[in-house]
């Protein structure tokens, strides 16, 4: 079980903050295209990576790292703060 | 908010007071001569900016602003980091965030300044939401701003 | 003191509340997202400095500090500036001065405070006198100082 | 008539913070010249001029600057400020 967490405009595409997800996905882009094939809001959400970051156990991270003993993995627009 | 080694980093959703932050940061170091700060604002660009809502995450935000003042004060000679970011509801002209710098020497205070700002906008995960006449956009990331991490 | 489109010059001996300086500067400007400031404290690199004396030179320093500012508010995008240096004496970790700069961009603020500050460490006439173990010294200017000009 | 300021360690050596002196000098340096005729604490305090800063009415200039209407003359070490 692992705990998915969207920020921003991905958390407003998808409709939640956050889901517990039971998977298989050995990596981010697994995973990614695991949720791309449940529903269209997901698909539309993930639709361009290229504008996404991802961020595994609260470190920022590429999509194709391991998930192997991950507890949390969130999805989220480029950081605007400051 | 986490305190270690001179770091201090405060995330929260109240106003901060940036005159009693500024006054007692680094205050009666006899041996840091130069303290920079940096204090961004809520900008209203285009005069129609009804506010901006600030969205971010819980526990890695405290970990990354950590971990990037750390980094500043590895690579330059800093006696004291303070970094305080807010989080919530925000009006024109309120201030967003800080970060300040205590060195003995000016060049390192401005550029560890310099540095704690260019990686907390691209590499902390803070998101801004702007109201304007009724609708709301998410602050768009600028290519400069990744840009500007280059330079380090 | 001078006081024209955003520049402010305060040359005094009395101490300043910087806490309040750094709270007054440039609040309610909803045009400017970045504040800049710089601090400079009277530094004890030895532990055993007593004090300093800062000597200056009335009417130039003030004409000085103006053109270094109105220079770099044509320069940069900026809404402020202020500049506040004390003369006579002074206690180690007593601020000795500061300046302030809002723009609404950061490279500008940041970038605008450092020229101000490179300009008036050698371009304003101000000399330092330490006093340690009884007894006095004119502090030297540095070789670095006069080259940190040429960046500009 | 013109007013001629010492500050800091140039103050210091010519043992005053000013005097008002009735040259013809028509430069800094013909009335460097003039000074360090006079005593021995002139000759000393202006003995190495690229130790020296000078300001004609209150401006930084050189030592070649011509004198002609100035009313005031600053000479002094580089400037410590900051």
């Amino acid at each position: 079980m692992i705990d998915v967490l969207y920020f921003a405009w991905v958390r407003e595409r998808i409709g939640m903050p956050k889901e517990r997800l039971d998977t298989g996905a050995a990596t981010v882009a697994a995973l990614v295209d695991e949720l791309r094939a449940r529903e269209e809001r997901y698909a539309m959400a993930f639709s361009d990576l290229s504008a996404l970051r991802v961020a595994v156990d609260q470190e920022l991270t590429d999509f194709d790292a391991p998930l192997a003993g991950a507890r949390e993995v969130a999805f989220f627009p480029p950081m605007t703060g400051g | 908010m986490s305190e270690e080694a001179g770091i201090r980093i405060v995330v929260q959703e109240a106003p901060f007071d940036f005159g009693a932050e500024a006054d007692a940061f680094a205050a009666g170091r006899n041996d840091m001569g130069a303290v920079v700060t940096f204090t961004g604002v809520v900008r209203d660009v285009s005069g129609g900016l009804d506010g901006m809502e600030i969205e971010h995450y819980p526990g890695m935000t405290e970990k990354a602003l950590a971990r990037i003042a750390a980094e500043a004060q590895a690579r330059w000679s800093l006696g004291e980091v303070l970094v305080i970011h807010r989080h919530g509801k925000l009006a024109p002209g309120e201030r967003i965030m800080m970060v300040a710098t205590a060195s003995p020497h000016r060049k390192d205070a401005f550029e560890a300044a310099e540095y704690l700002m260019d990686y907390l906008k691209s590499r902390a995960p803070f998101w801004k939401k702007e109201s304007a006449g009724g609708g709301q956009s998410w602050v768009a990331a600028k290519d400069e701003d990744e840009a500007a991490l280059r330079r380090w």
